[in-house]
């Protein structure tokens, strides 16, 4: 036993030290440049993340396909974050250190942008984050290419209020930052319009809910005021279809009690059978319907390059492909792939969007993006009932919550801060 | 006929809004139709106010095909046509027309606002029509938009019809109409209050609320008794409500479990590939539902049934695989059949992962499961019932064959004393295989109930193998009984305590309640008496 | 209680039924101080249960059992009856075979139970030399540092008695204790239980009438949980129903 | 007294491994700060930090193997005590935020500014304070071990059952961590901590030292472990692993043994977790996931229960095989990991330790440990003292 003790534990040093050795960063060679895929491919957000990792390969390969960027070819590393955050923080470190890579694209959920967030700031690095989130977040490394609040939850809700006559509202959502940060908002922003509190029901799941018989019976006792009621639904993918199975099972009508959802896109419909569902809304910035010649081209070579005809596009595979696109040009144009060359060559450019009208990286990080609201129809698709006029910039910090009101961010000189206030004229935070 | 003209004089007038519209022809129905082609949401609004103007019977199968989503336009021929089940038709003949080759449909989309006004629209035109259903409809269309003007309309129809149901809504709607009508007298408005309450169930409260909001006072304290008899019923009936989501919810979770009360709690396998078996038999359904939905078509509504027997034995047999692969060379090891079975349910998920894909696949609801019942103000949805139903046959057909067949003699022998068991000549290893491939083959059913439910993604089996267990160790393992009354008494709790702690907190109590009870009852509800259990 | 004066173990209307199955059916049974009593019957007599329960095992349903004439069994659990002094050898000898002989002596010892006491605990010299004792009267001496695993059957048997020893109980519960040992191993141990019982009290469960014999102690023939007959071993097996119902023709 | 079991500790050979690991905290930080980059020898600060992450892991593995190889107590819910340590530190590492927050609050995290919280809820306060932050560390796992395991038991809720019972207790922590009105960051979690100690959470020096304290940690814990598991309560200990009943029956209150052996097993993950929380920078509820438990108890099986060593190797070297895997084959290491459990299960009932004592020791006649088919009799129910036993058992 002791003997044995002793061995085992020479045995555990070698191991470590064995193992330890060859793992020493490989600077990334001068012939490619890499580019890092932070993405969930097993546990449980793989089933939205998956098709990202994808897309960053299809995009990856069309840039090659044109030659590349300053002349030399990308090179993907995929790494799978499994649903794990340390890991995830763990893993990017990884990709900046060891692999070099130059730029990230990745995460989902916000806790996966936290915690990999301190990582990229350490060792300057870039994230580009494709996901509608809750906002009140800008970082110097990190470009957030998908919906802010304002781009996706506000323009929504003034939809229904305008078009559909709503005026009571059910805020249901997933228990968790994105879903709780945007309800504050729209409730603080419903009281500012006037809706009495009484108007107003708040209700929280966990994740992967499946059994939603109470919560939807109390929406339609709650509908049964009298008065036009809509549920603003932030529910996280998994639990969405059996909430909306039971919505059509207790007969909710899209014409008496309409949905609007912020996280169920195309990705999530091709999970059921819509038929109860036509008419429910949804509110993007990308449908996969939307009928301009870009899309069509890009839906056509996703699925040329995926293999499979019925596979759908969605929101944040736009997402992706602008930021990338955004990245290409301003490595382009600052002749280096070095992270704060491009962090100061990329505020200002411009990419087309697929919905027709063009993408720019504002200072603070986020993008121009148009507000469309569709309504689910039976084939799975979206019917876009509803748009912006114009384009509407990606707002970092809300002004609907007292504390970020008076917030900005803007990553260009003189400033150069990720929450400036404007009041007291100075960088970092409000309650100074 | 008199009364035929009457009805359409007083429709038009009824949807005459805008004025502009008044002098519609019906000459010129064809052109409208045809405008709908290229018209934008708000043109098409007006095309369909205008049509419904028309009051022209012949104008009903165009707008229920708009609000159906069934109306096309052929880009090529620029046609407008109805994409039936079998047919292309034309929407005023009905007749079968053939766009030839080349012929490019694409649907006409209407949305919310719009489909509202179709169906009110069609409500008055189609009140007299043959078919119950549809004059059904057309009653609640209605009850949902009441005018004063249809009351006649109404009159001739309540006093045409035959069908209860459908007269019942009818004379709601009718009193509703009154009851709104401000021009009506207010005795006639106070008297339509109990007709209300009766007839409109329960949007009955929803009206009316909306009719106390602008009722003169005089009317105000009858609707309030009204509604306060309306919300105290409720009172009583969301009680029962509760206890019937409860029930449901508890045979989900009997479904879930008893599979597993067969692998662990009579073999004492800790099965955590458990939740997996379900996963896979949720799949096969879709694989079935897939093969039905390309060759035979007709048989869609029967997917589900076809699916039971195929995904029994497919989950059957691979837990007889897993069982003579892995499981029988840890009996006597539970704690180490937890950690293999563990990692082969990481396998079975990132396999089906692979297959598959990580997104949720589809299993249409067959028609027999979808809508809900209206069983006196107890909302009972089709899926939840059918599911009752089927953990209950599940369950006692389990009882059965525990019980009393030989296969079921033999399980119980060699779990109760192994070595007595092959001794007196049963071959063991075969009633292992057997009786662990038919806890998984139960699994797989109820991965097929799972369908009309939850998602069917790779992660599927992961939400429900914690409560199995739960359920299992609850009841008391070995016991199908122990099983049957945990989960009802788990599902009825939780949905107790749902309305009061909000979904999350609820389960929480829920799982510390069960935590104490182990506390006080170290085996379960119903624990297994006498010295069998030692071996 | 008066009853229960200057006894061990004094067993009173005693019955415990499992399931309906009355096991132990109104049992008395009194062991005086220093007496070796022996108890034989047919299985299923119950005399494996009535050990479970005046070890606190099993709690009767009815009776009273009390130990040293004052303490009342029935409401202590295992541990506390162990520790007022009364040690069980079991029927299949239970030894912990992870550990050496040694160390399962050591941990029988007659010391404090608590965790503390046992977390610094450290062999005395006399500790150490009680150790050796014991092994040698139990003939072990020569294997202390093996497993106890790798004991032969017999040693088991004797090892626990062994363990028995170290408890230093005043009274010792001991059942089959022969069970597959040879005969000379079996005169072994009608002796040692003989020494023992010069200083305590013993209670013998045991089929092999030779065995009993050679112990010639007072001896109770149970069946269907109650006292069947008593008497010296010619007595009881002369009894007309003990050989009807046990001994057999 | 004390010295006495140290000495008993040290002198067998667990010395080795507590040497191995001290000499791993001073060489390697000594190879990171002194061996300029690029050179033969030098360890980056990124393996720094991966390791003393795997440091803390088998810090985990081995509380867990006190319980489990030692006393038979197959606990499903140590990730628990791990994670509640873990937010102990998450919560001082967020007081020491201070002002830095986007928000700029010097009292409330940013989380709780945005959700509109106005102050710190109670059972925040205090957690600026180091100590005060430590104490907790230890305190609330080991208050949860002992109060959960008082009842379970007292009333002797045993086997499969106790590790059904634990997953539920993590289980029911999950869900309670998500709820953003525990307020502690949902799941999110407490994450963007600046400094520890007035040190830059990030800073290389930092991390070395963090690394260092966690491999000095992993040694502490060794020497507390094999002084328990030498001492005459480790052997009961055992007793009580392979027959629990026949332990009564010389007279020792088993309930007790399992208690002691849990609430310090639990105290050692809590530590394992604070250690761990700075140096991956967050904690949050996926800690809690019944999962992360299951797979701790993989790590100790892997490397060998019922050994000091066996559980350190095993997480250490699952771990590192999960990285590696992760990276070079993303869509497969699930496959690698269920295969592993499964081959283990299977082929290597002793682990990664059996293996190399079946290697090395075939001819030395050394006690082996018990083989887990041997102690698995007991678990089903053979346990000879309690053949006569009423009281139903679980059908194991």
């Amino acid at each position: 036993m002791n003997f044995s003790r002793t061995k085992s534990a020479l045995l555990a040093a070698a191991l470590a030290g064995g193992i330890a050795l060859p793992i020493v960063p490989v600077l990334a060679q001068d012939d490619t440049i890499k580019v890092g895929i932070l993405h969930s491919l097993s546990g449980t957000m793989a089933i939205s993340e998956t098709t990202l990792k994808d897309t960053m390969l299809f995009l990856i390969e069309q840039q090659n396909a044109k030659g590349g960027v300053l002349g030399k070819q990308l090179e993907p590393v995929v790494v799978d974050i499994a649903s794990d955050w340390p890991l995830a923080a763990e893993l990017a470190r990884q990709l900046i250190e060891v692999d070099g890579v130059d730029a990230v694209f990745g995460c989902w959920t916000s806790v996966c942008r936290k915690s990999v967030l301190p990582v990229f700031e350490e060792l300057n690095s870039l994230l580009f984050y494709p996901v509608q989130y809750e906002g009140e977040e800008s970082q110097r490394n990190v470009f957030y290419t998908g919906a802010s609040p304002n781009q996706q939850a506000i323009p929504a809700v003034d939809y229904l209020m305008n078009e559909e006559g709503v005026e009571r509202w059910v805020l249901a959502g997933t228990d968790y930052v994105y879903p709780q940060t945007t309800n504050k908002i729209l409730e603080q922003y419903l009281l500012d319009k006037g809706v009495a509190s009484d108007d107003i029901m708040i209700n929280y799941t966990p994740f992967g809910h499946s059994d939603w018989q109470t919560i939807v019976s109390d929406i339609k006792t709650f509908g049964s005021a009298g008065k036009k009621t809509a549920v603003v639904s932030t529910i996280n993918g998994d639990a969405n279809v059996p909430f909306y199975r039971e919505l059509g099972n207790q007969g909710v009508m899209a014409e008496d009690i309409p949905v609007v959802a912020f996280s169920v896109g195309e990705e999530e419909l091709s999970g059921f059978d819509t038929t109860p569902l036509v008419g429910h809304l949804a509110a993007w910035n990308y449908f996969m319907s939307v009928d301009t010649p870009e899309n069509e081209a890009f839906i056509a070579d996703w699925q040329s390059f995926i293999g499979s005809e019925d596979r759908v596009t969605n929101d944040p595979m736009e997402a992706h492909m602008i930021g990338f696109n955004l990245w290409v040009k301003a490595v382009e144009a600052a002749g280096s792939t070095d992270a704060d060359a491009v962090i100061d060559s990329i505020v200002g450019l411009e990419t087309p969007n697929l919905t027709g009208g063009t993408a720019t990286m504002l200072p603070n990080h986020h993008i121009t993006k148009p507000v469309l609201i569709g309504e689910i129809q039976d084939d799975g698709q979206f019917f876009v009932v509803w748009e912006t006029e114009d384009l509407v910039p990606g707002d970092a910090w809300s002004d609907f919550l007292p504390e970020s009101a008076m917030l900005e961010a803007d990553w260009t000189a003189p400033i150069n801060c990720g929450n400036y206030n404007t009041e007291t004229q100075t960088c970092g935070g409000t309650a100074q | 006929m008199l009364t035929h003209f009457l009805r359409l004089a007083l429709l038009t007038l009824s949807l005459l809004l805008p004025a502009q519209f008044a002098q519609a022809q019906p000459t010129d129905i064809p052109a409208r139709i045809a405008a709908m082609g290229e018209a934008n949401l708000r043109e098409l609004t007006s095309i369909v106010t205008d049509l419904a103007a028309t009051g022209d019977p012949a104008v009903v199968p165009v707008l229920t095909a708009l609000g159906g989503g069934n109306l096309y336009l052929d880009e090529t021929s620029g046609r407008i046509v109805i994409q039936g089940r079998s047919a292309i038709t034309d929407p005023l003949t009905g007749e079968e027309v053939d766009l030839g080759a080349g012929a490019d449909l694409s649907r006409i989309r209407v949305n919310n606002s719009l489909r509202r006004d179709i169906a009110s629209a069609l409500a008055g035109m189609t009140l007299m029509s043959d078919n119950p259903a549809t004059r059904f409809s057309a009653a609640q269309g209605f009850l949902a938009k009441p005018d004063p003007i249809n009351i006649p309309l109404l009159d001739e129809a309540i006093a045409a019809e035959t069908d209860s149901n459908v007269l019942r809504l009818m004379q709601a709607a009718r009193a509703v109409t009154i009851l709104s009508d401000s021009e009506a007298g207010i005795e006639d408005r106070r008297a339509a209050v109990p007709g209300v309450v009766a007839g409109a169930g329960r949007n009955a409260i929803t009206i009316l609320t909306g009719a106390l909001a602008n009722a003169p006072d005089e009317l105000r304290p009858t609707i309030e008794a009204a509604l306060a008899g309306l919300e105290q019923s409720r009172a009583v009936w969301s009680a029962l409500q509760n206890v019937w989501f409860g029930v449901s919810l508890g045979s989900v979770l009997l479904l879930a479990a008893i599979g597993l009360a067969i692998t662990f709690g009579v073999m004492g396998v800790i099965n955590m590939a458990h939740g997996e078996m379900v996963m896979l038999g949720a799949y096969t359904t879709f694989l079935v539902q897939l093969v039905i939905r390309q060759s035979f078509p007709g048989l869609l509504d029967y997917s589900l049934l076809i699916a039971l027997p195929v995904a029994f034995l497919v989950t059957g047999a691979i837990g007889v695989g897993i069982e003579r692969g892995i499981i029988r060379w840890l009996y006597g090891r539970p704690l180490e059949t937890l950690l293999a079975t563990w990692g082969l349910s990481l396998i079975l998920q990132q396999t089906v992962r692979s297959i598959f894909g990580p997104t949720n696949q589809m299993v249409i609801a067959p028609t027999w499961m979808s809508g809900s019942t209206d069983f006196f103000g107890l909302a009972i949805t089709y899926n939840r019932f059918w599911i009752v139903i089927f953990a209950l046959i599940v369950f006692f057909m389990l009882l059965l064959i525990l019980n009393r067949t030989p296969l079921g003699l033999q399980m119980r022998a060699v779990t109760q004393n192994r070595r007595m068991a092959s001794s007196m000549g049963i071959r063991t290893p075969f009633v292992d295989a057997m009786t662990f491939g038919l806890g998984s083959g139960i699994a797989g059913l109820a991965g097929v109930a799972l369908t009309q439910i939850d998602n069917i993604s790779p992660n599927l089996g992961q939400n429900y193998i914690i409560d199995s267990f739960m359920v299992v160790v609850f009841g008391g393992v070995g016991n199908l009984w122990g099983t049957f009354v945990g989960a009802l008494t788990l599902g009825i709790a939780n949905k107790f305590l749902e309305p009061y702690a909000g979904a999350v907190l609820g389960k929480i109590l829920i799982l510390v309640l069960i935590i104490l009870f182990i506390q006080r009852r170290p085996r379960g509800l119903f624990a297994l008496k006498g010295r069998a259990v030692e071996q | 209680m008066s009853k229960a004066q200057d006894t061990m173990l004094y067993l009173d209307g005693v019955s415990v039924a499992f399931d309906g199955f009355k096991a132990i059916n109104n049992l008395s049974i009194i062991v005086r101080p220093t007496e070796m009593l022996a108890i034989i019957g047919p299985n299923g007599a119950g005399k494996t249960t009535m050990m479970d329960i005046i070890t606190g095992k099993t709690r009767p349903d009815t009776g009273d059992v009390m130990f040293d004439g004052r303490t009342d069994l029935t409401r202590l659990d295992e541990a506390a009856i162990a520790n007022l002094g009364i040690g069980r050898k079991f029927q299949k000898p239970t030894v912990f075979e992870s550990h050496t002989v040694w160390d399962n002596l050591e941990m029988a010892l007659r010391k404090p139970r608590g965790i503390f006491a046992a977390l610094f605990y450290t062999p005395s010299d006399d500790d150490i030399a009680q150790i050796t004792g014991i092994l040698e009267t139990v003939r072990l001496l020569h294997r202390k540092d093996e497993l106890a695993a790798n004991l032969s059957h017999g040693q088991k048997q004797w090892l626990e008695i062994g363990m028995l020893l170290a408890q230093d109980p005043k009274l010792l519960l001991v059942d089959e204790p022969v069970a597959g040992m040879t005969d000379s191993e079996t005169g072994e141990t009608a002796k040692l239980l003989r020494e023992i019982a010069q200083t305590r009290s013993v209670v013998v469960v045991e089929h092999d009438m030779s065995f009993v014999r050679e112990l010639g102690s007072r001896v109770i023939c149970l069946a269907e949980g109650a006292v069947l007959a008593e008497g010296s071993l010619d007595q009881v097996s002369a009894n007309p129903v003990v050989i009807e119902r046990y001994l057999g023709r | 007294m004390l010295t006495q079991a140290l000495l008993r500790a040290l002198d067998k050979k667990a010395v080795w491994v507590i040497g191995i690991f001290l000499a791993v905290a001073i060489l390697v930080p000594m190879a990171n700060l002194l061996i300029p980059p690029g050179q033969f020898g030098h360890v980056p600060t990124y393996m720094v930090s991966l390791f003393g992450k795997y440091l803390s892991y088998a810090m985990l593995a081995l509380a867990l193997d006190l319980v489990w190889g030692y006393c038979g107590i197959l606990s499903l819910g140590h990730g628990a005590f791990f994670a509640l340590g873990g937010y102990a530190m998450g919560m001082y590492l967020m007081r020491q935020i201070g002002s830095r927050g986007v928000y700029g609050n010097p009292v409330l995290p940013d989380f709780m500014v945005f959700l509109n919280w106005k102050e710190l809820p109670w059972y925040w306060l205090g957690f600026d304070n180091f100590w005060f932050a430590m104490a907790m560390v230890v305190v609330v796992p080991g208050l949860l071990a002992f109060v959960f395991g008082f009842f379970a038991f007292r009333s002797r809720v045993t086997g499969v059952y106790l590790s059904i019972m634990t997953q539920a207790m993590t289980f029911a922590l999950l869900l309670a961590f998500f709820r953003n009105d525990m307020g502690f960051g949902g799941n999110n979690g407490l994450t963007d901590f600046k400094d520890i100690l007035g040190a830059p959470v990030q800073a290389q020096t930092t991390r070395v030292a963090l690394f260092a304290a966690t491999a000095v940690a992993l040694a502490l814990s060794v020497l507390v472990c094999s002084m328990i598991v030498n001492s005459k309560l480790g052997k009961v200990m055992i007793a009580v692993r392979d027959a629990e009943s026949r332990t009564r029956f010389i007279g020792y209150r088993v309930e007790y043994v399992k208690l002691f052996a849990f609430t310090v097993s639990a105290i050692m993950a809590g530590i394992a977790g604070a250690l761990y929380v700075p140096q991956v920078g967050i904690i949050n509820p996926g800690e809690f996931e019944p999962g992360n438990s299951i797979e701790v108890v993989i790590w100790a099986a892997v490397g060998g229960r019922g050994t000091l060593v066996g559980p350190i190797i095993g997480a250490i070297a699952v771990n590192l095989g999960k990285s590696w895997f992760t990276t070079a084959f993303p869509e497969f290491w699930l496959f690698a990991l269920g295969a592993l459990f499964i081959f283990v299960t299977l082929f290597l009932p002793k682990g990664i330790v059996g293996l190399w004592q079946q290697i090395f020791e075939r001819r030395r006649k050394t006690p082996a440990p018990p083989s887990p088919s041997q102690s698995a009799d007991v678990e089903r129910g053979k346990d000879p003292a309690s053949f006569s036993n009423p009281q139903p058992r679980p059908a194991e």
